[in-house]
């Protein structure tokens, strides 16, 4: 009890002096710098409508790659933990007979649910929206097949190729744009369209459109293993 | 010439390589090649007698130079240094065939004796403590191949020498902090220029690690061990050379960064030494004395003999500390003297283990018949180390004494006089005990030691009668090593002092044809007048038992026993055990120190928490720091 | 004409071969093992044409998005930077030699995945110059770190991936808000820019973001008391992995916290407590390593120790103590990394990881004892061996100033230094001077194991014996960093 | 004003739940709140008064009345590190009780000193 | 406008502090995946939809499973 009192008294003491700091610098002050920079010149340099995507993917698109990167290694190693040897998940398998209604249900909305999540990637330059969240939404779907259908696996080297393509796209892209044109990592080099159509803004979409996959493909790899362990190794007992 | 300062400092670099590599094609490689380049660098050291060279620089570093130098002083040091390693590597040829790693081992010879060279040959103190440390690890790897228990000493000797050489590791980085040079004549600049207080913490800092390294007691817990647990070649190295180290460091320190006059500035002169170096005269002098009663009370050939190298190193320091010009010559010659009869017993005793794989004192005895070279190398052995004239151990502790009466200081010349004579004991007993009395039945058959064996004892024991005889041929150097060092040299002639010189002078030649025509006269006595009937060993009764050669009847075991009764008392506090107290003190303190690393995540979650609550909390107080 | 030196191919390489990794590894095989040595070996190339730009210039920018520094993520290798990165990319490419013969534990492909993000992580930490995109390569490290931990996924890599898992979260989401806290602050994330802006705050403002950057890296960069995970992490992770982590992760995360310290927030005021905690993980680190039985923990907590000496070092504030923090980075780099892959050979033949089960690998293993005496002894710092420089450097620059505090510090310096000499010693006592036991069948490691290793040391001689030219680049290095103008100006002033 | 302290409060739940309590799940949840307070304080740092969300969509908008894009650019990256960082938490949850048979952090402590 | 930030705010904190405290994992977890839609709206309040949208699918979907499938692996009750 003690334990509990002293750490919270320490915790207050760290939030007491965050609010101090933030005092300085108080909620919906205008505190850009770079910001007004993005949305003043986002039109012309990127030709996106959304400004987020256009930071996320032009301005700060080091970072995104950064990002994932990051998921990329965290489903690598979600793979590496759970790994099981072949020979031994077919042998723990077994029938799991879910509800009928999850099973059709699932595989009716499941279509919907790519084209939404396809959608949201797809106009990630216009709309809120882009290759994460969509890219989600799919993984979601494919969540949802998991429960539906528990003893099918997804082929995960085929995902994996789909994981790697995407991401070579997307360094690639980078790539290319350093080494044709402006020498600098990332640059769009296609045409930037009008503003406010599908095809404009450049590369973003096709980096969103990538992004997309590989954070679908990242997040569903992940749910298969850990549906997998839970299934295979015989979980709830 | 210059250049030539690099070729010999590299010299047994490259021949420990060679060697290293040689061994992997042939032994007889290596042997040619380590014998080789031992013996080139005594001979390049001929090309450097009596010559000053300086500022040969050798790189640079951190905006100081590099640079290496010999003069007079380093050297008598590198004389040693290369000489008595010549002859160990001589000895070991035999002594160690067959043991494992023996490519390695010359290695590592090779490279001691590089580092100690490169001691002497520095010129600035980077160099200088550069090869200090590298004499400390190779020479700890020497150490530890004679077996199990030399793991453990060599431990205790690793961990003092790197003590000894971060203290002087300060010493030195505090100079660098205000001169930013380290060659030695800035340092002597710097240090007559800065406050006493500096002066002093240089002093003490810079005298430890060389206090360590030359066995000054208290911190010499980790001779004894050392020196007779190494395999039996390199007890001469480290008793009869890597000890000298500290010896030729404390001469540096005292004259040539320093000087009389500056020391005692240091602190009121009411004595007739400044006060620092009277405190080292003092250590020394306890040195002397303890280490002499220790010796006596040991049953182990080389402890009793690694005991008397502290007793001496004691001589040496006591000289060196003395600041008169007889004292500094007195100590240097000592410093020689040592080099030269110490390994010369350990020589002889690594001779008898080869032979009889024993250095217990009481397993052994009347080797005499059996091994006469050796007897005869550890006869001049003690006669030198006990300072009986016409050898040259005389010579060195008549300066010595001479110089403290000079000085007046009558303690410390009776503490000089009480480890002479206990020398008398244990030296009496070292050779009664090996080669005198009764051969124990097991060593009937024991030859004595191979050619290549018996050759450094004969080389050193001429030399301790050519020494003993001509002091000025040593002197020759001496003198201009303290005139290098801006001391007025002593006055010498070939074969002593002349009047003036000290209290009284010494023609050591005079005694010497006394002695010998004494010796003379005894022996035609001896051989002229009716003798003895001889009698067989066993034609005795002992409690009416038959004595047969199995029965052992001259016990040499606690040869000196009731003397150690008497003594005993005094050495209930050592200062090995109260190192042994510290150590553990420190350990159990670092246990509970390693237990913040619980395996609790809270804790450790904990352990960020606090630290943002520590800076929130500065925050909220105020802001400020302290 | 494509130009190769430019910094952002340090990680756009590795990158791409990473997911070329994912995308051959069903047809390849086990064929993939060998496109990290591809990767770094180019990456290698690369810095190798780095050099001459940036001793030439100081510092060579490069940017992303066609647009200039402020508003777009810059990527700049100044001379600190270089030092780091020619140190991470080298031993990403002798590991990756190491791997191939080492990582025989299945899923093979997966482990060459995350090491090679783990080094590209790294190397993108140290080459950025924008906080976020710091932390987001922090996190790539990071992460690709905790899968590479529990790579063996027995009990000890469970727990310890896990502990490191936790910590390093929490450690990346202070790292975080204290970047958003400069972000509040300033309204922008590139480093230079927030250096310039950041002048008008004063100490107090500057404190807490300062406070959560710290904790944020310091966790990873192993300071006490942040530091817990290490040791639990280094000796469960595969021994390669192990020589990455405690040879330039905590160096990379270290080099983190400088950069924010000195070029950020030049922030001076707080170096007295940097001192204490450099001195605290030193002491910490050592006397924990001195009680060790396992061999790979004991190497850990010794790294805890260096880091902690090279942190002190860096919190000296003079341009001598940051040179000598220099120095002693890249000699514990370099030599901790041997010490590793040394090790890890060693265990792969004797199968045990207990110091007193290695009597007599010195006769049996002559090669690998000899690599892992010559690194202890750099590691050591006993002379001629390169760690020697660093330590006498950093002794100096203690000592420049005399006073109770510094002869202090010397003192536990060196008293730490000790401790270090004497656990190695006893080490290599066992090594080289302890009959085995029993006589068992141990056969030195693999030629491909063996030749990273041999890489190094040599690299450690080479430096030992010819220190000169990178004691006088640690110095300019160091010089740069305190001036700050060559960072801050060449990065807002444009190409 | 009241965002930043629901922030901080959140952050400070979760630092609270890391140290406090014992179970696994109950660790990555403090660690999904430290995440997510993170985001909201990001964000929040990026609004504006009166601000629209900075999207040109077919309307005139104006780019004056738009609230900051870079800390939601910066949100979304921290919202999927946070989550990658979570499923590799909970694998190793299931390791861990795999190889423990608890989801008590007390007993799991084999690694220590 | 104002008074539903602040409403929805209390929410988040209760839930948050439910959310650690309950006994029952599961519920613990929806506890939290709550806490996340309500992010998720604070976010949309904050005019930032794009974030809304990720805090949405990641945060309260995805997370929220992973959650439920460990917790399903591993025991319910915390004790």
């Amino acid at each position: 009890m003690i334990r509990k009192i002293t750490y919270g008294i320490f915790l207050g003491i760290i939030v007491l002096s965050l609010i101090l700091f933030f005092a300085a610098f108080p909620f919906g002050k205008n505190k850009m710098a770079v910001g007004k920079y993005y949305l003043k010149n986002d039109i012309n340099q990127t030709g996106a409508a959304n400004v987020v995507t256009a930071v996320t993917l032009d301005y700060r698109g080091f970072d995104t790659l950064g990002e994932v990167t990051v998921l990329f290694a965290a489903a690598t190693g979600v793979a590496i933990l759970f790994y099981v040897l072949e020979e031994d998940k077919k042998k723990r398998e077994r029938q799991v007979y879910p509800n009928f209604v999850v099973r059709v249900g699932s595989r009716i909305i499941f279509p919907f649910i790519l084209l939404f999540g396809s959608y949201i990637f797809i106009h990630g330059h216009l709309t809120p929206g882009g290759g994460f969240q969509g890219g989600s939404i799919i993984a979601s779907g494919f969540l949802l097949l998991y429960l539906a259908y528990p003893g099918e696996r997804v082929n995960r080297s085929k995902l994996s190729v789909v994981e790697g393509i995407a991401g070579i796209t997307f360094a690639g892209l980078g790539l290319w744009g350093l080494f044709t044109q402006g020498n600098s990592f990332l640059f769009n080099f296609l045409p930037k369209g009008q503003l406010n159509m599908i095809f404009s803004a450049g590369i973003l979409p096709i980096i969103y459109i990538a992004i997309g996959f590989k954070v679908a493909s990242e997040f569903a790899g992940i749910v298969d293993d850990m549906m997998c362990e839970a299934v295979c190794s015989g979980g709830e007992k | 010439m210059d250049m030539s300062l690099g070729v010999l400092l590299a010299t047994p670099f490259v021949g420990g390589i060679l060697a290293y590599l040689g061994g992997k094609i042939h032994r007889w490689v290596r042997y040619t090649f380590a014998i080789l380049f031992s013996l080139l660098a005594f001979i390049e050291i001929f090309f450097f007698y009596n010559t000053t060279v300086g500022n040969y620089v050798w790189g640079r570093l951190f905006g100081s130079v590099l640079v290496l130098q010999i003069n007079p002083i380093s050297w008598i040091f590198a004389f040693i240094v290369t000489g008595i390693s010549f002859l160990v590597i001589l000895f070991s040829i035999n002594d160690v065939e067959g043991h494992k790693g023996l490519d390695f081992y010359y290695l590592e010879l090779l490279f001691v004796e590089g580092a100690m060279l490169g001691i002497t040959l520095a010129g600035d103190l980077i160099t200088f403590f550069m090869f200090w440390e590298l004499m400390s690890w190779t020479s700890y790897f020497l150490i530890i191949q004679g077996g199990k228990k030399s793991i453990t000493a060599g431990y205790k000797y690793i961990i003092m020498s790197v003590i000894g050489a971060y203290s002087m590791f300060v010493a030195i980085a505090m100079v660098f902090g205000r001169a930013h040079s380290l060659v030695f004549k800035n340092v002597s600049m710097l240090l007559s220029q800065s406050s006493p207080a500096f002066v002093i913490w240089f002093f003490v800092l810079f005298g430890i690690g060389l206090f360590v390294k030359a066995a000054v007691m208290p911190l010499h817990t980790w001779l004894p061990d050392a020196h007779s647990e190494a395999p039996s070649p390199v007890s001469p190295l480290l008793s009869g050379v890597l000890i000298k180290m500290g010896a030729y460091g404390l001469t540096v320190l005292f004259y040539g960064f320093l000087s009389v006059q500056l020391i005692g500035k240091l602190a009121p002169t009411i004595l007739p030494t400044p006060l620092l170096l009277y405190i080292v005269e003092w250590l020394a002098a306890i040195s002397i004395v303890l280490a002499t009663f220790l010796a006596i009370l040991q049953e182990d050939a080389k402890r009793l003999l690694a005991y008397s190298s502290i007793s001496q190193i004691g001589y040496v320091v006591l000289g060196i500390a003395m600041g008169s010009s007889l004292g500094i010559a007195g100590g240097l010659f000592h410093a020689l003297n040592h080099a030269i009869f110490k390994s010369l017993l350990f020589f002889v005793i690594g001779g008898v283990i080869y032979r009889t794989g024993t250095r217990n004192m009481s397993e052994l005895g009347g080797l005499i018949k059996k091994m006469p070279v050796s007897f005869i190398g550890a006869l001049f052995g003690i006669v030198a180390l006990s300072g009986v004239p016409p050898l040259n151990g005389f010579v060195s502790k008549w300066m010595i004494y001479e110089a403290l009466l000079q000085k007046k200081e009558v303690f410390l010349l009776i503490m000089a006089f009480v480890g002479s004579t206990g020398a008398f004991l244990y030296l009496y007993r070292f050779i009664h005990s090996v080669f005198l009395g009764q051969l124990p039945e097991k060593y009937k058959d024991v030859k004595e030691v191979p050619f290549l064996m018996q050759l450094p004892i004969w080389i050193l024991s001429a030399l301790t009668i050519v020494f003993g005889i001509w002091p000025g041929l040593a002197m020759n150097v001496i003198a201009q090593g303290e005139k290098f060092l801006g001391i007025t040299p002593i006055k010498y002639t070939l074969y002593g002092f002349p009047q003036g010189t000290a209290m009284s002078s010494l023609k050591v030649i005079n005694i010497s044809s006394v002695l010998i025509i004494a010796f003379i006269v005894v022996l035609a006595l001896y051989l002229m007048l009716p003798k003895e009937r001889f009698v067989s060993q066993y034609d005795t009764y002992a409690a009416g038992q038959v004595v047969t050669p199995e029965t052992k009847y001259n016990y040499s075991y606690g040869f000196y026993m009731f003397f150690g009764r008497v003594i005993n008392p005094i050495f209930k506090w050592s200062a090995d055990k109260m190192y042994e107290a510290w150590a553990r003190a420190t350990k159990v303190f670092g246990d509970y120190m390693r237990r913040v690393y619980t395996g609790n995540l809270e804790t450790y979650s904990s352990y960020i928490v606090v630290l943002i609550t520590i800076v929130a909390f500065v925050l909220l107080i105020g802001g400020k720091l302290w | 004409m494509v130009n190769i030196a430019n910094p952002i191919l340090l990680i756009a390489i590795p990158l791409l071969f990473a997911f070329l990794i994912a995308v051959l590894a069903p047809w390849l095989k086990k064929g993939v093992k060998y496109i990290p040595v591809i990767a770094f070996g180019l990456n290698l190339l690369v810095v190798f044409e780095l050099i001459p730009d940036v001793l030439d210039n100081g510092i060579v920018i490069a940017t992303t998005a066609g647009i200039k520094p402020p508003f777009a993520i810059n990527v700049a290798v100044d001379r600190l930077s270089l030092f780091l990165v020619l140190i991470a990319t080298l031993l990403g490419f002798l590991v990756s030699i190491y791997n191939l013969v080492y990582i025989k534990e299945e899923p093979a492909e997966k482990f060459h995945i995350l090491f090679t993000l783990l080094v590209t992580g790294i190397t993108w930490m140290i080459v950025t110059g924008d906080l976020f995109n710091m932390f987001v390569a922090f996190e790539v490290t990071s992460i690709s770190a905790f899968g590479l931990v529990g790579f063996h996924r027995d009990k000890d890599a469970a727990e310890a991936g896990f502990k490191y898992l936790v910590m390093g979260s929490i450690g990346a989401s202070l790292l975080l808000i204290g970047v958003v806290m400069l972000y509040a602050a300033t309204g922008t994330l590139n480093m230079a820019d927030i250096a310039e802006k950041i002048m008008r705050f004063t100490f107090k403002q500057k404190l807490l973001p300062y406070a959560f950057i710290f904790t944020g890296l310091g966790i990873e960069g192993a300071l006490f008391p942040l530091n817990a995970w290490l040791p639990d992490a280094h000796p469960a992770a595969p021994s390669s992995v192990s020589s990455i982590l405690s040879g330039i992760m905590t160096t990379a995360a270290i080099y983190g916290i400088i950069r924010v310290t000195v070029t950020i927030f030049n922030y001076y005021q707080v170096i007295l407590f940097l001192i204490l905690f450099g001195l605290l993980t030193l002491m910490f680190g050592e006397t924990a390593a001195f009680f060790q039985k396992d061999i790979k923990r004991m190497l850990a907590y010794s790294t805890i120790g260096q880091t902690g000496l090279f942190f002190y070092a860096f919190s000296l504030g003079s341009i001598n103590g940051m040179q000598g923090a220099f120095l002693q980075m890249m000699n514990h780099s370099l030599a901790k990394a041997t010490l590793f892959l040394v090790v890890g050979g060693i265990i792969f033949s004797v199968g045990s990881r207990n110091i007193d089960d290695f009597a007599g690998i010195g006769r049996k293993m002559k090669l690998s004892a000899f690599l892992f005496a010559i690194a202890a002894f750099s590691l050591m710092g006993l002379p001629p061996f390169f760690g020697f420089w660093s330590k006498l450097k950093i002794i100096f620059a203690t000592l420049e100033r005399v006073n109770v505090y510094t002869i202090a510090f010397v003192v536990i310096v060196l008293f730490m230094s000790l401790i270090e000499a004497a656990y190695f010693f006893r080490v290599m006592q066992v090594m080289f001077f302890k009959e085995a036991k029993e006589e068992k069948e141990v056969r030195e490691a693999p030629a491909w194991m063996l030749i990273p290793a041999i890489t190094l040391v040599v690299i450690i001689l080479v430096l030992s014996f010819y220190p000169t030219p990178v004691i006088n680049f640690a110095h300019k290095a160091a010089a740069d960093l305190v001036g700050r103008s060559v960072y801050i100006n060449s990065v807002l002033g444009g190409l | 004003m009241i965002y930043y302290i629901g922030a901080f409060l959140l952050i400070a739940i979760g630092l609270y739940a890391i140290i406090i309590k014992k179970n696994l799940i109950k660790i990555l949840i403090g660690l999904d709140l430290i995440a997510s307070g993170t985001n909201l304080l990001i964000v929040s740092i990026g609004y504006v008064k009166g601000g629209t969300a900075p999207i040109f969509s077919k309307g005139n908008i104006l780019a004056k009345m738009m609230v900051d894009p870079v800390p939601q650019a910066l949100t979304l990256t921290a919202i999927v590190i946070g989550a990658s960082e979570l499923a590799l938490a909970a694998a190793f949850v299931v390791i861990l009780y795999r190889h423990y048979g608890t989801l008590d952090i007390k007993k799991i402590r084999s690694l220590k000193w | 406008m104002i008074y539903a930030s602040w409403l929805l705010i209390i929410a988040m904190i209760v839930l948050a502090i439910l959310s650690i405290e309950f006994k029952d994992l599961i519920a613990a977890v929806v506890a939290m995946g709550a806490v996340s839609l309500i992010i998720s709206l604070l976010f949309l309040f904050l005019q930032a939809p794009d974030v809304a949208m990720a805090e949405a699918s990641i945060g309260a979907a995805l997370t929220m499973a992973i959650y439920i499938i460990v917790v399903r692996k591993t025991e319910r009750r915390e004790k």
